[in-house]
């Protein structure tokens, strides 16, 4: 675990809007470790978009980082000017976003678009890049990438966009590939395709992937460990098993709880009562408890701190306290366990 | 490729750029102004034709008058023999002129004949021509029937004797015979080039031939600027001191000032009323009167009630002629107490102004301003006529003298004429004559120039039947004066004289049109141009101007 | 922070969260859309401006005529072509000091006007008063505007609905007539009408609605379009209403928008073409001033008394201004993606 | 496309012929005539004229053979100037026009574009205040205002250009900029808009995210993205500015195609108003048919239409 791409510290960002400033993000740490994917979940608003976007320094205008330190190479990213970050951006990290339908250049056709990249950080001639730019994809599994390289955006198929995007993501591969609900946007046949995808790519070019989905059922599917995310908080991190199968979060259970899982059909889906906190004035203690039906009091003085479940693993969660009650989780939390608890022995057995 | 796109825009914006300064100093050469024996002068309105059978404008007629030449030409207020070798004297009680013809050339070297006059008069009266200025000719043997297609054009009372020798018959003496022929009206006209152009003569300078002082070049009618180039083959072109007139249509009058001032115009004609207000002290300003009235007048026939003379004698005394004269036309106008202007024809004997005479002086009394009588003369006109309110659309021009000038007359009225409301329709030139001719008003203002300098001409405007009498006033004994001023004493110039007087007491007193002002032209000359003298019929003989 | 208390063991027991009832929504997010448009247009310094800029405007061009006792068409002709004064002050341009041939002179003395009184803003070549004069010019230019903005909200708002809801066919026959209006040059249709109409204020307004309404009618019909596809609609329709009710209830208030923003652009659009015809001279007749007559009369003078021209020209710019700011801040305000 | 083109064309046409017809009898409804001395001519004369202007016939002949000698491309004789055909009378006269309108646009929308895209990319600062201001007062002085500032300060007190008349390339620029102002404003307001919209889109954050700095991001994807829709408005506004210059065109002295229209309102010149009141529309139509077909080839979703998804 010393391989360490990417490493963000109390990271805190703040939004000034009409209403008053947003703290947005508040306190974040983690880290991305080489060649892993890294899964960051948590309801829209969580700020799991701004946390990734900060590394890259893509936010809107009245977005402040108060607070933090982004490294990546020794480097405190938060520190560069904007030239160096150019220089990083795209060619070291680079992005796929939520909606392939609108983030292709209408007037451009796709083969430039996706061999801008290597144009832009490299003195690569405009028809080498275009080589490339038809290698890669082919890669991502464009078929007849020659011809159809002179196509414009509006010609192909969303899932196909969003294949293009990736291949300009790719093109000049990047350490960290930050996707930012690439499949929300897509058929569920699709989706999976194209996650299939970017775990080829993941093998083939080794690099790490952050991960941004408010669906933990695609999860599932890429990420090695997951970091959920609550009211501009990381409240619980661990391997994606962890999460799954343990998870010690009542946000978290509420999660998964909302959930359609494979192997536990039948069973109610359950909405998480409530509305996100209000991050203009963040709840003093615990921003989760005035929709937890397991809320303590201290949670309304006091914030949790991370409480280690196992070494790859911790929540942030008063329960977890030796002093607290002794918690039962849902049933539904339980059959996870158990459930898992099985499939262990199975592959042990 | 990819970055074609913004270079081009840049480069085309630094183009603009360039191009912007580049002009900004090559602005110099355009002053024109300045280059000797160049005049340029303004305009207020573009040509639209220069067939002189068909002209109708005043702008037409000046650049005839530089183009053409008649049997005569005035120069300043004389007149001056032009084609014809002096100034002819009539024969058989004034109803016979014999003309003879100088040896003169058309631009394009053909003799100027007696034959092209023959056919220009008939051209003119031919009503296939449909000339709306044929009237004019009336009082020429047989000009009336020949309009109204009774007679063939060819019995009109012109006759070619010799090829340099005209003879024209009248139906009866006219005494401003001579004055009619300078106008435009009575050219000569080039056969051959005529017939050459067909329907597009006198809509552009190709193929016209010029028998003027100047020769008019390049041009198309509706063009805003015209040059008029020295005719060499004018037979007095020795005494042509200009090469080239310059002549720019300036409608914006602020325009006008601007490039008087920046030396791009050595006369800036037409001064409105504040700018002439403004410049009364400076030197380059000059005022020279029209021969022309402008005046008022109502609608008997769709109001009989106006009959009465006291509601006109109150209207007219309701107006203040010298704060509207002096101030608000800027002195562009001269008030006007008669509907003869002043300063153009004087007492055969005695030489004393028309308009000065004893009587006229005397008739002043209704027109000098008095609201106190006229609110009284004008309720006593109301109670005889059991009117109470009086509603009146006023109908007049819509340049800015005779808009200012009728808001003025609006406001002064309706104080002093209580029940009277006027509401005002200015209205393009054409369609207020339009609408005077039609007798479609309530009230019009109108303004009469004169054809030729004669009180006649006025005086007979407002005869019973009279086509030009558009609010159909009349009086017996009026008509009686102006039928004798023009026919029993038309060859006994005092008694012809006392004719006109009497007439003219008599619509003064009736206010049969109620006179308002006799128009100036207030203008701006440089004063290295000299010149400018205005003729009796509101035109100037550019052969004359000239800079030093 | 500082007053960091460790947990207590007390602390430590369930408050029983009641989650049946919790509000499914932010507190700061309960306001009404109008409100949330309101508090946008308030934060917004320019448009505040000129919202209150606007409103001195017309409250003078309104209120003014009360308190000014000079009648704007009463001629002293005495009195002609003054040039502003404002009391004994002897400030640079107000101090009834004026050029002619050259010269400086105290034209208030060579007109010997009596001691008192004054003019604001000069008079004119009638020696009527300018500033009552640009007081109900200012007051007709709104008229017009303000009317001729009716009419089209009249005209235009019931088209684009009818346009929208109607059937296809009714649809490209309306969208055919838009076309047809459009394809003349807006200047040229309004100058036509006015050649044949009797000239008058009436006149004028119709003639500026006659053009202005198509904007309207075209933003509404596209509005109509995408409103159509909303469920809320649909659902109407499955439930049997009439198109009628339909577009009153439901579709007049999302509309809303729309109207007040396209309406705020046409003011400023009309009070221009008053302006443009009553320069070129078939505009509203005398003796009414509306600014584009005082502009025109002030223009020809413009060489000698710039002021003539000026002082309505401003004024006219910042009615266009101060009605441009605030239909871009109510456009932010509606519709704050744009921003 | 080429149905489609012509289906356009058709339109147009009928679209014309439909303007035609209206003008037609809102002029005949009108009183006058083109004589002013209509009652001191005589009866033949009169007919002669009568003849010469067909208004001998019937009002619907009349209408027939204006409409038959429009499709023949004849305007009719202008009441002004005698025999002079209004078709003539435009060519003659719009050269200054066409000169000034195309130079305004140019000029008004490089600016504007210029002005609106620094606007839009610094969004909420003080030059987007200031970029704005002068646009709304690009919006706010009315052109014939502007002339006569124009001509006065910068022609007649600095004599940085001449005041008036129309001699050459110097001449058109006082009007030009007179013209330009609106143009300017309203293609700098709408190029904010449009730049603004594309700026804050995913293909703009993606071009970011893949390192392009911003003058790129701007020149290769912004610029070209927000210019396509101002297309469409560019077209409609030049030949409003032509309209507009009416006025402009007076006060400089300009003879112009606007100038005429103004005078031959002031001469009650029918044929002429008629005249240019098409010639004005066909331009338009013209203009606006060019714009969508353009708008065809440049923008790509439009250009495949058939392929598009989206």
């Amino acid at each position: 675990m010393s391989d360490k791409v990417l490493e963000v510290k109390d990271l805190e960002v703040d939004f000034s809007t009409l209403n008053g400033t947003v703290h947005a993000i508040r306190d974040v740490s983690f880290d991305l470790n080489k060649g892993e994917t890294l899964a960051l979940v948590g309801e829209s608003g969580s700020g799991k978009s701004v946390t990734v976007r900060s590394v890259i320094q893509l936010y809107a205008k009245n977005a402040k980082v108060t607070n933090g330190e982004i490294t990546f190479h020794g480097k405190n990213l938060l520190e560069l000017s904007p030239k160096e970050m150019d220089k990083i951006r795209g060619k070291d990290i680079s992005m796929i976003f939520q909606d392939p339908m609108t983030s292709l250049d209408p007037t451009m056709t796709i083969g430039k678009q996706v061999a801008e990249p290597l144009l832009v950080h490299h003195d690569t001639s405009e028809k080498e890049a275009m080589k490339r730019a038809q290698e890669v994809l082919k890669l991502v599994g464009i078929p007849n990438a020659k011809e159809r390289m002179h196509n414009y955006p509006h010609q192909f198929s969303g899932g196909q966009r969003q294949r293009i995007v990736i291949a300009m993501a790719i093109i000049d591969n990047p350490e960290i590939l930050i996707a930012d609900e690439p499949t929300t946007a897509l058929d569920v046949t699709v989706q999976a395709q194209i996650i299939s995808l970017l775990k080829d790519l993941q093998k083939k070019i080794g690099t790490s992937i952050i991960f941004i989905t408010h669906d933990l059922g695609v999860v599932a599917g890429i990420a090695d460990r997951v970091a959920v995310m609550y009211a501009g908080k990381i409240i619980e991190y661990g391997t994606t098993d962890e999460i799954y199968y343990d998870p010690k979060h009542p946000y978290t259970w509420g999660l998964l709880d909302s959930m359609p899982t494979l192997g536990l059909e039948g069973k109610r889906l359950k909405a998480i009562p409530g509305t996100p906190a209000n991050l203009i004035d963040p709840p003093k203690g615990d921003a989760f408890a005035p929709r937890s039906e397991y809320a303590m009091k201290i949670d309304e003085r006091l914030q949790p701190p991370f409480f280690k479940v196992t070494d790859t693993h911790y929540a942030a969660t008063w329960l977890l306290d030796p002093k607290a009650p002794k918690v039962t989780p849902p049933a539904s939390i339980q059959e996870r366990y158990n459930q898992y608890q099985k499939l262990r022995g199975e592959n042990d057995g | 490729m990819k970055s074609f796109h913004h270079r081009k825009l840049f480069s085309l914006a630094i183009l603009g750029v360039a191009a912007l300064s580049l002009a900004g100093c090559s602005q110099k050469k355009y002053n024109s102004a300045s280059a000797k024996k160049t005049v340029s002068v303004s305009s207020n309105a573009s040509i639209s034709t220069m067939d002189s059978s068909l002209n109708t404008t005043l702008v037409g007629a000046q650049e005839l008058s530089n183009t053409m030449e008649g049997l005569y030409r005035y120069s300043g207020n004389k007149l001056e023999p032009g084609v014809a070798k002096s100034i002819a004297k009539p024969t058989d009680g004034g109803k016979k002129y014999t003309i003879d013809l100088k040896k003169t050339k058309w631009s394009n070297g053909d003799p100027v004949t007696a034959n092209d006059f023959v056919y220009a008069w008939q051209r003119m009266v031919d009503p296939k021509t449909a000339s709306q200025y044929s009237y004019i000719y009336s009082g020429v043997k047989n000009a009336d029937d020949i309009v109204a297609g009774k007679k063939k054009p060819d019995t009109l009372g012109i006759k070619a004797l010799n090829k340099y020798k005209l003879q024209v018959t009248l139906e009866h003496p006219i005494p401003y015979f001579d004055t009619l022929v300078s106008g435009a009206q009575f050219y000569p006209l080039n056969k051959k080039a005529v017939t050459a152009s067909g329907s597009n003569y006198g809509i552009t300078s190709k193929g016209m031939v010029f028998n003027g002082p100047y020769k008019l070049e390049n041009w198309k009618a509706g063009d805003t600027e015209w040059h008029d180039t020295k005719n060499n083959s004018y037979w007095n072109a020795k005494n042509v001191k200009t090469d080239q007139l310059k002549w720019y249509v300036i409608t914006d009058p602020n325009t006008g000032l601007n490039l008087y001032d920046t030396n791009m115009l050595d006369r800036l004609n037409n001064l409105g009323g504040d700018a002439a207000h403004q410049l009364s002290n400076n030197k380059d300003f000059s005022t020279t009167p029209q021969n022309s009235t402008y005046y008022l007048e109502t609608n008997e026939k769709k109001f009989p009630f106006m009959k009465n003379k006291k509601l006109r004698q109150a209207m007219a005394l309701s107006i203040n002629r010298d704060e509207l004269s002096n101030i608000i036309l800027g002195k562009t106008g001269i008030p006007a107490h008669s509907v003869v202007p002043q300063d153009m024809s004087k007492n055969p004997k005695t030489g004393v102004d028309f308009t000065d005479e004893p009587s006229a002086k005397a008739d002043r009394k209704y027109t000098n301003y008095d609201p106190a009588k006229a609110t009284k003369l004008w309720q006593e006109g109301l109670k005889e006529t059991g009117q109470k309110n009086v509603d009146f659309t006023f109908t007049a021009d819509d340049t800015d003298t005779t808009k200012k000038m009728s808001e003025y007359i609006q406001d002064t009225m309706q104080k002093n004429l209580p029940g009277l409301k006027i509401t005002l329709s200015n209205v393009p030139f054409k369609t207020r004559v339009q609408r005077q001719s039609t007798k479609n008003f309530d009230m019009i203002g109108a303004a009469w120039i004169a054809d030729y300098p004669d009180p006649t001409n006025f005086l007979d405007l407002f005869t019973k039947g009279n086509p030009n009498n558009d609010g159909s006033w009349e009086n017996a004994q009026y008509d009686k004066y102006v039928k004798n001023s023009e026919t029993k004493d038309v060859n006994n110039p005092e008694k012809r004289w006392n004719d006109m007087l009497a007439a003219q007491s008599i619509i003064t007193k009736e206010q049969g049109a109620i006179p308002v002002f006799q128009n100036t032209n207030a203008a701006l000359t440089k004063q290295n141009v000299k010149g400018f003298e205005q003729t009796p019929t509101g035109l100037y003989n550019m052969a004359d101007v000239y800079k030093k | 922070m500082s007053q960091y208390l460790p947990p207590e063991e007390t602390e430590f027991q369930y408050v029983s969260n009641d989650l049946s009832n919790i509000p499914q929504e932010v507190s700061g997010a309960s306001r009404t859309y109008f409100q949330d448009v309101k508090r946008r247009f308030v934060h917004n310094k320019v448009a505040m401006v000129s919202f209150f800029l606007l409103i001195l405007i017309v409250l003078i061009a309104f209120v003014g005529p009360f308190f000014v006792p000079t009648d704007p068409n009463t001629q002293n002709v005495l009195f002609a072509n003054l040039p502003p004064k404002l009391g004994n002050l002897n400030i640079p341009g107000l101090n009834g000091m004026q050029t002619v041939g050259g010269k400086t002179i105290n034209a208030y003395q060579a007109a010997h006007v009596p001691h008192g009184t004054y003019y604001l803003f000069g008079t004119d070549y009638l020696g009527r008063d300018l500033f009552a004069r640009i007081l109900y010019g200012t007051r007709l230019s709104i008229i017009v505007a303000i009317v001729a903005t009716l009419l089209d909200l009249l005209i235009g708002v019931p088209y684009g609905i009818i346009s929208g809801l109607a059937s296809e066919r009714v649809d490209t026959f309306l969208q055919r007539v838009i076309e047809i209006i459009s394809s003349v040059p807006d200047l040229i249709v309004v100058i036509l009408l006015l050649i044949v109409l009797k000239p008058g204020l009436t006149s004028i307004i119709i003639a500026i609605a006659f053009t202005g309404w198509i904007t309207m009618a075209r933003l509404i019909r596209a509005q109509v379009f995408k409103l159509k596809q909303n469920e809320y609609v649909l659902a109407s329709e499955t439930l049997g209403e009439s198109k009628w009710k339909i577009s009153i209830r439901h579709l007049l208030p999302n509309l809303s928008s729309t109207i007040i923003i396209q309406t705020m652009f046409s003011i400023p659009t009309a009070i221009f073409f008053e302006a443009f015809l009553s320069f070129i001279g078939i505009g509203i007749p005398a003796p009414s001033a509306s600014l584009g007559t005082l502009m025109n009369d002030g223009q020809k003078a413009f060489h000698f008394l710039p002021y003539q021209m000026w002082i309505p020209a401003i004024i006219l710019s910042l009615i266009m201004i101060t009605t441009n700011l605030l239909g871009d801040g109510m456009r932010d305000a509606f519709d704050p993606q744009s921003d | 496309m080429t149905k489609y083109i012509l289906k356009r064309l058709f339109y147009l046409v009928l679209t014309l012929l439909i303007i035609a017809s209206i003008t037609f009898f809102m002029m005949k409804g009108l009183p006058g005539t083109p004589y002013t001395n209509q009652n001191k001519m005589s009866p033949t004369q009169l007919a002669a004229l009568n003849q010469k202007y067909g208004f001998n016939k019937p009002l619907f002949e009349q209408y027939l053979m204006y409409m038959n000698n429009l499709v023949h491309g004849d305007l009719g004789t202008s009441f002004q100037f005698n025999n002079e055909p209004v078709t003539q009378l435009i060519g003659d006269h719009i050269g200054p026009s066409m000169q000034l309108g195309l130079q305004a646009m140019i000029l008004g929308s490089l600016l504007g574009i210029v002005f609106g895209s620094i606007a839009a990319i610094k969004k909420n600062t003080w030059i987007d205040s200031l970029t704005t201001i002068v646009s709304i007062l690009g919006l706010s002085i009315p052109s014939f205002v502007l002339a006569v500032l124009l001509q006065y300060y910068l022609g007649y007190k600095l004599h940085w250009f001449p005041v008036a008349l129309w001699h050459g390339f110097s001449s058109s620029i006082l009007p030009t900029l007179a013209l330009a102002a609106f143009p300017l404003a309203s293609i700098a307001r709408y190029m904010r808009t449009e730049m603004v919209d594309v700026l804050n889109s995913d293909y703009i954050e993606l071009a970011k995210a893949k390192g392009d700095a911003s003058w790129q991001v701007i020149v290769k994807h912004a610029l070209r993205n927000s210019l396509i829709p101002i297309i469409t408005v560019v077209g409609p506004m030049a030949v409003t500015i032509m309209t507009g210059s009416m006025v402009v065109e007076s006060i400089f002295s300009i003879p112009g195609i606007g100038d005429q229209f103004v005078q031959s309102i002031l001469t009650n010149d029918y044929p002429t108003i008629m005249g240019l009141t098409l010639f004005y529309s066909f331009l338009m139509v013209v203009v606006i048919l060019i714009v969508d077909i353009l708008y065809g080839i440049i923008d790509p979703r439009i250009r495949l239409g058939k392929g598009g998804k989206a």
